[in-house]
């Protein structure tokens, strides 16, 4: 079977984030990522693009994305002092969204960096 | 003597930010006013009466009874009168305080004093991290004025302090006297690691043995004159330093090298 | 003090790692940027760098240095303060500097080394910026590096870990002026480490609710932080369901970012880079749910009220 | 909601249809030198970003009570990017005493002081009428964290200048008498950046400051070459850049920045750079005169006697107010020296194939004899320069002092006895080392209007809110 190939792929697992990986890909998962270390090969041949999981959990009971997406913005809503933490393995576009909801929140706003 | 006095009733959940709670404000509002006064409960505004009860009316003499380990900022920035705490109390107490007196009856949180220029701080518990410290970034921490802890005290106490007095009773954790430009600090109980790193000049004093940085250069021991003015000083405060020459006598150590500074570290050295 | 890798690349012949172990931990760090790379100013590649390595322990990188320097646990505070005295020519008795694990030896051939640098450079991994002492050994080295220019070139650089944790900090600080430890709770930002920390904000019980996302603190803080998170509602974002996912009130499983998800990723010398991501995945990503979250928020009526549009004295 | 750009600029966009491109402004007092309108109550038609006599329709903005007039563009800025990023994370402090914004449900939060966040940022610039900025320095490796940044500053139109002058590829080619390719990598280079010109700050000079030194004479080469000398690299460049047709000269931060004596490097970069326009940066900070700190005095006149013949230079002042500012420029050397003279913090930012920056917290004060000279000479320039079109006001932000300041100077522009009571604070010794004290202009706002209106030709009406 015909593998895709996508060059000068980026790796995200460390700071380091090499951007001239190969990748050579299925639908389903990655094959081979060549010029990437020990740890990106685990990053990038671990992952892969079936439906492991639930869309998303309320309760620990399995819901829908809307339901989740309903649940989580009355929860923020309502708190006093919302917290929201974390966005290392993010894109930044996701981090400025990030920013952008604390800020209309008035929450605290923190990354990994603090630890 | 006219007094307000608030108790706390309803227990905050997060946290409360509380800078109205100053003497400088309720000296001149009346009890309606404070009542009315707006804190923070984490994002949301509230009055000062969703959570006390208040009693009396414009006096620059507060005293405040309960848990306030979650209410911060209490007397921020300042400059006269009196507030006694029964009970602890949270974070920047005292904070940038110019003038007055704050007495707490329990332990404090973090950055008690920090950065204040005048006044007087008595802590009887314990009191958190950052006493009397500088904020990040910052160039000066404390600059005038006087802390005493009666029991310990965390980190980086006195952190680029610039003048004035801290006193901690018991001990007091790592980085004490951190980049100090001046001002001294009494250790009555002695301090963990890192004492007086990085500091430029001022006087840190230990009556116990500490563990000093490899930068710090041992040079005489001596009991230098201005140690009785410091000790009838701090007898008002209700501290006892020793000086004289019968009782002992103080290793004086001088650094940090690596800035390199002028700073002094005295460690007492009880006669046998 | 720092500068990008293509410089260390070009220019660097004096390379210390300090508190790291890339050999195991940033793995191309040596080939790809530092140590390795041929350059029209080091055409000999590493025969031109001379590469030192400070750590506690013998770790894999050793083999990979010219001159490995094992420090006494907790004492790399105390040693580089040494070497600021020493690059000053300040007097330290042998003694004093047997402390830090090293002999005088050591550390004057160190120095010598360093002043004799062209170009010279600090990398620092969590083995000193996470041990006691914490944000302070970090500063003291950065603080060596800038003594340091005094005699020649030297820039200091962190060794950051968890993938784009770099561009996280470059955003909160253009959009709020800090890197992290943030609060809006007064409508604009504040910053304060160690009040509001996430690990500090946690064991206190300062917050009512959490959003966590791509992060697994659940696996990595303390147990009284867990213990909070367990008691308030928590949200989680992540490709998987981790163990603070099952803690948690609400889970949405999201792409993963650079394999299904696209975007950019900040290097940690603040560099930005696209990610160009292989798969295709059934998930949303990240900057979708996100961005729905928000916009439900902005959808309910406005928390704040009146409140003016400029403050002149913060608190 | 809209958190970015939050004044859509409606009218002015080619897409609008119908009664949108049409707008009416009523009852603003009007300032226009171009056309000759001074303070006078009218209405204003707008349709499809240009004046018409007339509209019917559209949308009507009241302006009774408020002035309007030609937009402010501050053509040499440092609002996004690595190094202003930079100076942010090491000013915590300032952030704190400074000015904050709060969040609304049209505005984002953020906090003005020495090196305001992006948000902040669009809002002080619209406050004073200023739509345009331009980001004067922009490594091409980092060109897309400022475009990210720029991204976020709401409001006011954006450009950026890529940095050349100490691009080591293009410094090789040049050595090797490859002129072609080096126009070609200058092309390319501003192409991937998405710049709107060139700047070349202390050409070779930081090439040099790589390896720790400076390069101090135009005549002498460059460390590491034989030929290329900082004088042959701006000539070089502003070829290039006419050749090229970039609407904008070479933007040139000169060699030596701040040192005694600069002035004669000035004066012959300016004579390198003849037969070519160009644009002379911060002019203030390279009008030093005397030999050392000491002897300091600054060349205003004699720097605005050669600019006033030649009409292909452009440039701005560089002025600089007292008070805290944290300066931050790609002249590396410099920033050494000067964290070596103030004992403060000191940031560094070296980005491969060009740049280095520095970054140093520090504070000009009116006591301070060289701070009271470099204060009078950005106000000498200002003044001195007869064609206003040519001279633009600028702080070289932040590094003479804070954008929100603007007013300040523009007060002492227009006014001779405000200026003579502040001059009556400076130290004493500052008597012959300026000639500010002899000049009586004042800039009125009609007669010769300081701020910048070099796009008066389609000059977009900004409604100037009076608080």
């Amino acid at each position: 079977m015909d593998l895709k190939v996508i060059d000068n792929a980026t790796c995200t697992f460390c700071g380091c984030v090499c951007d001239d990986i190969q990748l050579h890909a299925d639908e389903n998962r990655i094959h081979q990522a060549k010029k990437a270390c020990v740890l990106g090969k685990a990053w990038f041949l671990n992952h892969t693009a079936e439906r492991k999981y639930p869309d998303a959990l309320i309760d620990g009971k399995e819901a829908t994305l809307d339901e989740a997406i309903e649940a989580a913005a009355e929860h923020l809503y309502q708190a006093d002092m919302p917290l929201v933490y974390g966005m290392s393995n993010t894109t930044c576009e996701a981090q400025r969204e990030c920013v952008e909801m604390a800020d209309h929140l008035g929450a605290l706003l923190d990354s990994h960096t603090s630890l | 003597m006219n007094k307000i006095k608030l108790t706390l009733r309803e227990k905050p959940v997060v946290v409360l930010e509380a800078e109205v709670i100053s003497p400088d404000l309720f000296v001149e509002q009346s009890n309606e006013e404070i009542r009315a006064s707006v804190v923070y409960h984490g994002k949301r505004q509230k009055r000062i009466d969703d959570f006390f009860d208040v009693e009396g009316e414009r006096s620059d003499c507060i005293e405040i009874h309960g848990d306030l380990n979650r209410v911060r900022h209490v007397g921020r920035a300042m400059t006269r009168g009196e507030v006694t705490i029964h009970g602890d109390v949270g974070m920047h107490l005292g904070a940038l305080m110019k003038g007055g007196t704050i007495e707490v009856h329990g332990n404090a949180g973090d950055w008690v004093g920090g950065e204040m220029k005048k006044g007087k701080i008595h802590i009887h518990g314990d009191a958190g991290q950052q006493v009397g410290a500088a904020y990040r970034g910052s160039i000066l921490g404390m600059q005038g004025g006087t802390i005493v802890v009666d029991g310990n005290a965390g980190i980086e106490v006195g952190m680029r302090m610039r003048r004035g007095i801290i006193v901690i009773g018991g001990t007091a954790r790592d980085f004490v006297g951190l980049q100090m430009k001046g001002g001294t600090i009494l250790l009555c109980g002695g301090a963990e690691i890192r004492t007086g790193a990085w500091m430029q000049r001022g006087t840190i004093i230990s009556l116990k043995e500490l563990a000093l940085m490899p930068t710090f250069a041992e040079s005489g021991a001596y009991n230098p004159t201005f140690l009785n003015v410091y000790s009838q000083h701090l007898q008002a405060l209700g501290v006892q330093l020793p000086y004289a020459e019968a009782d002992g006598r103080y290793r004086r150590y001088s650094g940090d090298r690596g800035v390199p500074g002028k700073g002094e570290i005295l460690i007492w050295e009880p006669a046998v | 003090m720092t500068c990008t890798l293509g410089e260390v690349k070009n220019r660097a012949d004096f390379i210390v790692y300090w508190g790291g172990n890339p050999a195991e931990c940033h793995p191309r760090h040596f080939t790809k940027y530092a140590l390795m790379p041929k350059s029209q100013f080091l055409p000999r590649g590493r025969k031109d760098r001379t590469m030192v390595l400070v750590d506690i322990r013998e770790t894999k990188s050793v083999k990979a240095s010219d001159v490995f320097l094992q420090v006494r646990p907790g004492k790399d505070f105390e040693l580089i303060t040494v070497l600021r005295a020493m690059i000053k020519d300040q007097p330290i008795s042998e003694a004093q500097i047997a402390e830090t694990g090293l002999s005088v030896e050591q550390l004057q051939d160190f120095v010598a080394r360093m002043k004799a640098a062209r170009f010279g450079v600090f990398f620092f991994g969590m083995g000193l910026s996470m041990t006691r002492g914490k944000h302070m050994n970090s500063a003291a080295l950065l603080t060596l590096a800038a003594e340091m220019n005094a005699f020649t070139k030297f820039v200091a650089m962190p060794m950051r870990g968890h993938g784009n944790v770099t561009g996280a900090d470059v955003i909160m600080r253009w959009q709020t002026g800090y890197p992290f430890g943030i609060s809006f709770n007064r409508g604009y930002p504040r910053y304060n480490p160690g009040e509001f920390s996430t690990v500090d904000v946690l064991v206190r019980g300062d917050t009512d609710c959490a959003f966590i996302i791509g992060a697994d603190p659940g696996a990595t803080m303390p147990k009284p932080a867990i213990e909070h998170l367990k008691r308030v509602p928590t949200i989680v974002l992540d490709p998987h369901v981790t163990h603070t996912s099952k803690m948690a009130r609400v889970h949405i499983t999201t792409a993963p970012a650079g394999i299904s998800a696209p975007g950019t990723a900040y290097r940690m010398d603040e560099i930005p880079l696209p990610l160009r991501p292989a798969l295709e995945s059934p998930y949303p990503s990240d900057e979708e749910v996100v961005r729905r979250i928000k916009e439900t928020i902005l959808k309910k009526p406005d928390w704040m009220g009146e409140r003016p549009q400029m403050l002149t004295t913060q608190v | 909601m809209r958190p970015r750009g939050c004044v859509p600029r409606g009218w002015q966009s080619e897409n609008l249809k119908g009664p949108d491109r049409m707008l009416r402004i009523t009852g603003g007092t009007v300032y226009d030198p171009a056309n000759g309108i001074n303070g006078e109550v009218r209405d204003l038609d707008v349709e499809d970003g240009k004046f018409v006599s007339s509209v019917t329709g559209g949308r009507t903005i009241d302006a009774t009570g408020l002035v309007i007039f030609p937009e402010g563009v501050d053509v040499h800025t440092h609002v996004a990017g690595g190094s202003i990023n930079f100076a942010r994370a090491m000013t915590p402090e300032d952030h704190r005493r400074t000015q904050a914004f709060i969040r609304s449900q049209t505005r984002r939060s953020g906090l003005g002081g020495m090196a305001p966040t992006t948000f902040a940022t669009g809002y002080l610039y619209a406050g004073m009428g200023f739509t345009t900025v331009n980001e004067a320095a922009v490594p091409v490796l980092s060109a897309p964290h400022t475009h990210e940044e720029i991204a976020d500053i709401p409001i006011v139109d954006k450009s950026c200048l890529v940095l050349m002058a100490n691009n080591e590829i293009m410094l090789d080619l040049l050595e090797a008498g490859e002129y072609e390719r080096a126009k070609r990598m200058v092309a390319w280079h501003v192409w991937a950046a998405k710049a709107y010109g060139v700047k070349a700050v202390n050409p070779g000079g930081v090439a040099a400051w790589k390896w720790g030194k400076d390069a101090k004479q135009r005549s002498e080469p460059v460390e590491g070459y034989k030929n290329t000398t900082p004088g042959s690299i701006a000539a070089s460049l502003a070829k290039i850049i006419d050749e090229l047709g970039l609407p904008h000269p070479i933007h040139l931060h000169c060699n030596n920045l701040g040192a005694p004596g600069n002035v004669s490097t000035t004066l012959e970069t300016m004579k390198h750079l003849e037969g070519h326009r160009a644009h002379l940066a911060h002019l203030q900070y390279h009008a030093c005169g005397g030999d050392d700190w000491h002897a300091m005095k600054f060349e205003a006149a004699q720097l605005a006697e050669y600019f006033n013949a030649h009409p292909n230079m452009t440039t701005d002042a560089g002025a600089v107010l007292f008070g805290d500012t944290v300066t931050i420029t790609a002249d590396g050397p410099w920033q050494h020296l000067l964290y070596k003279l103030t004992g403060r913090k000191w940031g560094n930012l070296d980005v491969e194939n060009e740049t280095g920056c520095g970054i140093v917290p520090s504070s000009y004060r009116p006591s301070n004899l060289v701070n009271a000279v470099q204060w009078a000479t950005g106000l000498e320039l200002l003044l001195l320069i007869d064609d206003a079109w040519r001279v633009f006001l600028s702080t070289d932000h932040p590094n003479g002092a804070c954008f929100w300041r603007y007013p300040e100077i523009i007060q002492l522009l227009m006014c001779a006895d405000y200026r003579k009571e502040c001059m009556a604070q400076l130290p004493p010794e500052i008597k012959n080392r300026i000639t500010l004290p002899e000049i009586d202009r004042e800039c009125m706002s009609f007669e010769n209007c300081p701020v910048e209106m070099e796009r008066i030709e389609r000059a977009e009406i900004q409604q100037c809110i009076a608080a």
